[in-house]
């Protein structure tokens, strides 16, 4: 187990400095190589068929004439995928489900959504296949589509599965339903509580699906040896999944199958999902041939998981000193064509920053005609908050308290109760809210037309399984390689904290990302745990290479293990009794590795636990047009406690990127469909997401409440930051124009029609 | 000659900004691609008579970049400056901007407010017609199977005359226009509006010369009553649809907005004003 | 566990709870327990022993939290004397 | 359709290919030229990702075909560091960790470097205007506009 060093910020030599990224040069040459970058002689190109029509059973699919077309070597479809037993595998909350992943990657029996893949071609060249495409024919019986979540709850509503009995309701209902799952977290007596409260507000809200946007389409290639071993090189969130997933779906052991993590442009949760690594394998097993398969904009848009849009009710009551007595909310939230949206996140998470006594929320997972609903940064969360803390703003007014005085009075610290779990065992939520009201811009008054936003967010951020191997070169610098994918800067942040460790320069540690073949598992790449987690295995296995250097130092000296130390990147003698020993650096011991018992090597895994919640709270000024209902972002002040910030370059950019991503989601992102629920807005056209002139400067406040449970303090730092921001939004245009928006996004035409009303 | 020879099945490459997307998405399939981008008359800006005479593949950088054009037409270039993002005005042109025929296209207001003329050149010779009377419809324009929009004359600017160009998009860039206004008015030295011409992009089938918008303004000193009026035109001739742009109600309300804008700016720029 | 005089001392006595949701489907509905146990692999057997196969729940499908610091399930993750011992839905996120 | 020949330089290198006419410049770039360093994110020019320049002009390479390119001087990121240096704009925006993901970097430095040719000394809300054109959905901006400013100011000596 790791061995607990209890850290003291002040004598850091690495970690909370800001050094040049390892991997940086190759991403502004240009020569990172991304999924869609990779090619190998004799590589065939193909093309993914996608249905035109939002629901439909597939009668039959002809490919014969497209099989004639010169150039074309295989066509793949459902039966070139194994059936999949129907369970619902690991965690109730994100359990995965083969059935349904199988048929998502490839239509079987219907398509569920427009773009729903159902045969993919490859081709000597992209417009052969491209050609192909055309030539196969699929005869659909169309059937009667829903993509609204109220819609797709009605009685009469169109089912996507005949047989669907809501899990997680006891009894279970007799009739099936869109609702694939029913949940509820409650504490205390919220009906009675309500009759305590000397002001009470309750609203509705209707929030639209987003997509997480990432600039790179899904891409990859894979090669299939004539051996059944399988190659593929993929930009995703977690080559282990990805493995996972492509040999479930393909029937084969996980050792026949090798993953290379390419570099990933941008993911955000949504790219811890296989949608062409088993159609790029599958086609290539059946050519024998290296495939590659790149979706193009549209089809990310059109067919890959954003997260839910949501229909939501939150009532809460407070005393008119401040205090939260009763809070009651339902979240119905779209899974999509396959059961899985993050509604128990949202139920979850949803009054977490509150320490309340009666509190009740209800969770429904709705399926409809839309992409399965995939991870999107804090998935839930935000959209809980969009609610939440609107509803909290309202009831801040109503009994005239300061929107942050409201929060700090009933804010949670280590020791309050969830109403879902255990106690929090962290604080880092007050603080974020001091953070703010010492701000000197927070008690400047505003201009005309001019509001501003308070909102706050929690998320759990996640631990797991991670490993980390290290081996000392012969000339003593590091060789650090980890299982985990990285987006934004985490193999700097590993190489700092061996670096630390070690006692060694950061530019004496080299730092990668090894595939499937080279390193024990990792989990996926998400829920803001790298820095945590895998920094935990890095950790280790320092401490490990420092065990083995002090033996080494040990045999050299001629004394016993425990009487040497490792101190600043040096083994020195435990006391002057042991002997008056010249210090023996990383260097030195390197350089006789062979006398004493050959290379210096370790690999090291830990499940990790003991991670501290992520909580962030903002203020927002916006400035509304009055004759033309546009929002303008003027300010926008995020703090978010990061624990320890280990690169605070990338700590700040986490902040940055959830807060404008949520300024997106909160103003202009939105899906837009026809009656045959087709996508009439699938490119980076009109789906608009912010552009660099939409934007003031984001501030990020990097709140330090360090973490015991890690060496160096680190808490989650990606995801909590998007949370708050769509509230804090909402409650900015109330402030500035009066009007209380309850539907996002809070578009032109919306606030007009809000002004006019 | 080539565009008969391709038997309708030519189409001309200017900046191809908006041919090429269509091509990628299959809703163009040409069997001939003409690139107009080396014929002298349609890649080049030369004075002329007093005012401009405009090559219709000239790319729209290039004009931005031309000091004499800006100042002389400064709510041209303000549309002209709102075409897609910088990347996309290093190839589009004001000739494709107005034959692609895109009601919301951000150039055609202000050049029909400017009155600008289209060189028109196809198998039975050359003519000349006002730039409101090429495009037809989404996509469609009035020309004949053959012809080709060569170059556009502006005329000279009698003094204290100033033109301006706004449109509505929910981004500050890289948007199409929801509602797009050109205005374009002349002062007497009284400060008495003496000619205008209002156009609306965006809230019809097809950019569209609002005489009412003009005769709000002519004869006034621009006050507030004359805004006033200006804007309940442009909102009664607007007839928009509602799309995954905009709403009905939403565009009919800013058509009168944005005209009143507009007529401001132009205004300033008439009285010298920066 | 013998203490400093080689006596086999009994393991100390844990508080284990569940959520709502989760009693209701897997122990009738009772949220506490009272078990003796030194480590998580302690506790799983004891509350398996009480009911059959909630082992294997345990230990796939599930976090916990001692005295509210949050781990993953692991069988060598010690407890402490009183030690509350939550079960919960696994976190998990994108 | 046959194949047609087209010869041009690439980042000062003199390069000839052959390419369908309906074949975008991005395409030849990346798939038959091998320069992956311009990257695709939309192939409809709302992204910037494929941005270069052809006669210093900032275009979307996935709105240009392949034989517009003929005799036309071309740059991409692949030629922005000389031999034996970062340009000033690539190093300044690893020192500002102005990139995370880095796949709209390369359109995002190439849009810079011709910014920074035509105005050396841009406000901030000048470069936002420039490198609107240019998506990035990992950073939020902030630190790709203060990793412009300040390459700005090395380069015009200030």
């Amino acid at each position: 187990m790791l061995t607990k060093t209890k850290f003291v910020a002040e004598d850091l030599k690495v970690v909370g400095t800001r050094p040049i990224r390892p991997d940086g040069v190759p991403k502004v040459t240009g020569m990172a190589q991304y999924g869609a970058d990779y090619s190998l002689p004799g590589m065939l190109w193909a093309k993914i068929l996608r249905s035109p029509h939002a629901h439909a059973r597939i009668r039959s699919i002809d490919v014969s004439r497209a099989l004639e077309l010169p150039g074309v070597k295989a066509i793949v479809t459902k039966d070139d995928f194994p059936e999949q037993s129907f369970d619902y595998i690991g965690p109730d909350r994100v359990a995965v489900n083969y059935w349904h992943m199988t048929r998502n990657v490839m239509a079987r029996e219907k398509v569920l959504y427009e773009g729903h893949a159902v045969a993919a071609v490859a081709a000597t060249t992209q417009s052969i296949a491209e050609q192909a495409l055309a030539l196969i024919q699929v005869d659909y019986e169309v059937l009667p589509h829903v993509i609204d979540v109220d819609d797709a709850m009605r009685p009469d509503a169109p089912l996507l599965f005949e047989d669907m009995i809501t899990r997680g309701m006891t009894p279970p209902p007799t009739k099936p339903s869109n609702i694939s799952r029913w949940a509820e977290f409650k504490t205390g007596d919220v009906d009675a509580a309500f009759a305590k409260a000397d002001a009470v507000v309750e609203l509705s809200f209707k929030t639209s699906p987003v997509h997480q946007g990432y600039i790179e389409p899904h891409a990859c290639l894979a090669r299939f040896g004539a051996d059944g071993q399988c190659e593929i090189w993929s930009s995703s969130q977690g080559h282990f999944f990805v493995r996972a997933y492509t040999a479930k779906l393909l029937g084969m052991n996980l050792g026949d199958l090798v993953v290379h993590p390419a570099e990933i442009g941008g993911g955000f949760g949504g790219k811890t999902v296989v949608y062409v690594e088993p159609v790029a394998a599958a086609l290539s097993r059946k050519t024998g041939r290296p495939v590659k398969v790149a979706m193009t904009r549209e089809d990310v848009t059109r067919a890959t998981g954003p997260t839910s849009g949501s229909s939501m009710t939150v009532k809460v009551g407070a005393t008119k000193d401040g205090k939260i007595v009763a809070a009651d909310a339902v979240f119905k939230l779209q899974a999509g064509a396959f059961p899985g949206s993050p509604v128990l996140n949202a139920c979850m998470c949803s009054f977490s920053p509150y320490e309340i006594e009666n509190v009740r929320t209800v969770g429904y997972d709705v399926v409809s005609n839309r992409p399965k609903a995939a991870a999107y940064r804090a998935p839930g969360s935000p959209i809980a908050a969009f609610a939440v803390e609107s509803v909290l703003d309202k009831l801040a007014q109503e009994i005239g308290m300061d929107p942050v005085q409201f929060r700090l009075k009933n804010a949670v610290k280590a020791g309050s109760p969830t109403f879902w779990g255990p106690k929090h065992a962290h604080d880092g939520y007050a603080e974020t809210l001091q953070a703010l009201m010492a701000h000197p811009e927070y008690q400047k008054p505003l201009g005309k037309n001019q509001g501003r936003g308070v909102a706050s967010g929690f998320w759990f951020n996640g631990g797991g399984e991670s490993t980390a191997t290290i081996h000392i070169n012969e000339d003593g610098t590091v060789m650090l390689a980890t299982g985990s994918m990285d987006v934004g800067g985490s193999r700097a942040s590993m190489a700092m904290m061996a670096a630390e460790t070690l006692g060694v320069p950061y530019e004496t540690v080299r730092s990668t990302v090894a595939d499937t073949a080279s390193i024990g598992y990792n989990h996926v790449t998400g829920g803001s745990r790298v820095t945590y987690a895998t920094g935990m295995a890095v950790i280790e296995a320092c401490q490990q290479i420092i065990k083995d250097l002090c033996h080494r130092a040990a045999l050299t000296w001629d004394v016993k293990d425990e009487d040497v130390i490792w101190e600043n990147g040096h083994a020195k003698p435990a006391s002057p009794e042991v002997g008056s020993f010249e210090p023996l650096s990383l260097k030195a011991i390197a350089a006789k590795r062979a006398v004493t018992g050959g290379p210096i090597v370790t690999e090291s895994a830990v499940n990790a636990g003991g991670m501290a919640p992520g909580f962030a709270s903002q203020f927002i000024d916006v400035e509304v047009d009055p004759e033309t209902g546009a929002v303008k972002v003027l300010r926008a002040v995020c703090a978010q406690d990061v624990g320890k910030a280990i690169h605070p370059s990338y700590c700040e950019g986490q902040i940055h990127g959830g807060v404008v991503q949520g300024i997106g989601w909160a103003l202009n992102e939105e899906y837009v469909y026809d009656k045959q629920g087709r996508l009439e807005n699938p490119g980076f056209l009109d789906y608009r997401i912010p552009v660099a002139s939409d934007l003031p400067m984001i501030e990020a406040l990097m709140v330090e409440v360090p973490n015991p449970n890690h060496p160096y303090g680190v808490k989650g730092v990606g995801e909590a930051n998007i949370i708050p921001v769509m509230a804090a939004i909402a409650n900015a245009i109330e402030r500035a124009t009066g009007k209380r928006l309850t539907q996002l996004p809070m578009s032109p035409p919306r606030v007009l029609e809000a002004l006019d009303a | 000659m080539l565009m008969t020879a391709s038997h309708g099945a030519g189409k001309i490459l200017a900046g191809g900004t908006d041919l090429l997307i269509q091509m990628r998405s299959g809703r163009v399939r040409p069997g001939t691609i003409i690139d107009v981008k080396n014929i002298p008359e349609m890649s080049t800006v030369v004075a002329e008579g007093g005012g401009f005479r405009v090559g219709a593949a000239v790319p729209c950088m290039h004009l931005v970049e031309n000091k004499a054009f800006s100042a002389a037409w400064p709510g041209v270039i303000d549309g002209i400056n709102l075409i897609g993002s910088i990347q996309v005005r290093g190839r589009a042109t004001v000739g494709g901007n107005l034959c692609n025929a895109s009601p919301a296209a951000d150039s055609v207001p202000a050049m029909i407010a400017a009155g600008a003329i289209a060189s028109v050149m196809g198998p039975n010779g050359r003519r000349e017609l006002p730039v409101e009377e090429i495009p037809a419809g989404p996509g469609k324009t009035s020309l004949a199977p053959g012809e080709v929009v060569t170059s556009f004359y502006l005329p000279h600017r009698p003094p204290r005359s100033g033109d301006a160009y706004l449109r509505f998009t929910p981004r500050s860039e890289m948007d199409i226009a929801v509602v797009g206004v050109g205005v374009n008015l002349t002062l007497d030295e009284n400060g008495v509006c003496t000619a205008a011409r209002v156009a609306l992009g965006a809230v019809a089938a097809r950019a569209m010369l609002v005489p009412e918008c003009a005769a709000a303004l002519i004869g006034t000193k621009v006050d507030e009553a004359a805004l006033e009026k200006l804007a309940a035109a442009a909102s009664a001739a607007a007839q928009p649809i509602d799309d995954k742009r905009g709403t009905k109600v939403f565009r009919i309300k800013v058509s009168g907005v944005l005209a009143k804008r507009a007529a401001l700016v132009a205004l300033r720029r008439a009285k010298g004003e920066k | 566990m013998l203490d400093e005089v080689g006596k086999l001392i009994d393991p100390p006595l844990v508080r284990v709870v569940f959520t709502a949701g989760f009693s209701n489907s897997y122990t009738g509905g009772v949220r506490e327990f009272q078990v003796r146990a030194r480590n998580m692999r302690g506790v799983i057997k004891q509350m398996d022993d009480l009911f059959p196969g909630l082992g294997e729940v345990l230990e796939e499908d599930t976090n916990v939290s001692v005295d509210g610091e949050l781990h993953e399930v692991v069988y060598t993750q010690p407890v402490y004397p009183g030690s509350e011992i939550f079960f919960m839905p696994k976190l998990e996120a994108g | 359709m046959s194949k047609q020949h087209v010869s041009t330089v690439i980042n000062g290198n003199p390069v000839e290919f052959l390419c369908q006419p309906q074949q975008t410049l991005l395409d030849v770039l990346r798939n038959d030229l091998n320069m992956t360093g311009t990257k695709e994110g939309c192939g409809t020019g709302d992204c910037g990702a494929c941005s270069i320049t052809m006669d210093d002009r900032l275009v979307c390479s996935c709105l240009v075909l392949g034989v517009e390119a003929n005799g036309k001087k071309i740059e991409t990121i692949e030629g922005m560091s000389s031999g034996d240096g970062l340009h000033i704009l690539q190093q300044k925006f690893l020192e500002h960790a102005a990139l995370q993901c880095g796949i709209c970097t390369p359109g995002i430095l190439v849009a810079a470097r011709s910014l920074l040719e035509r105005n050396p000394d841009p406000t901030e809300e000048q470069v936002r205007f420039w490198l609107a054109g240019n998506l990035c959905r990992c950073t939020g901006y902030n630190k790709i506009i203060e990793a412009v400013l300040d390459a700005a100011r090395v380069m015009r000596g200030a």
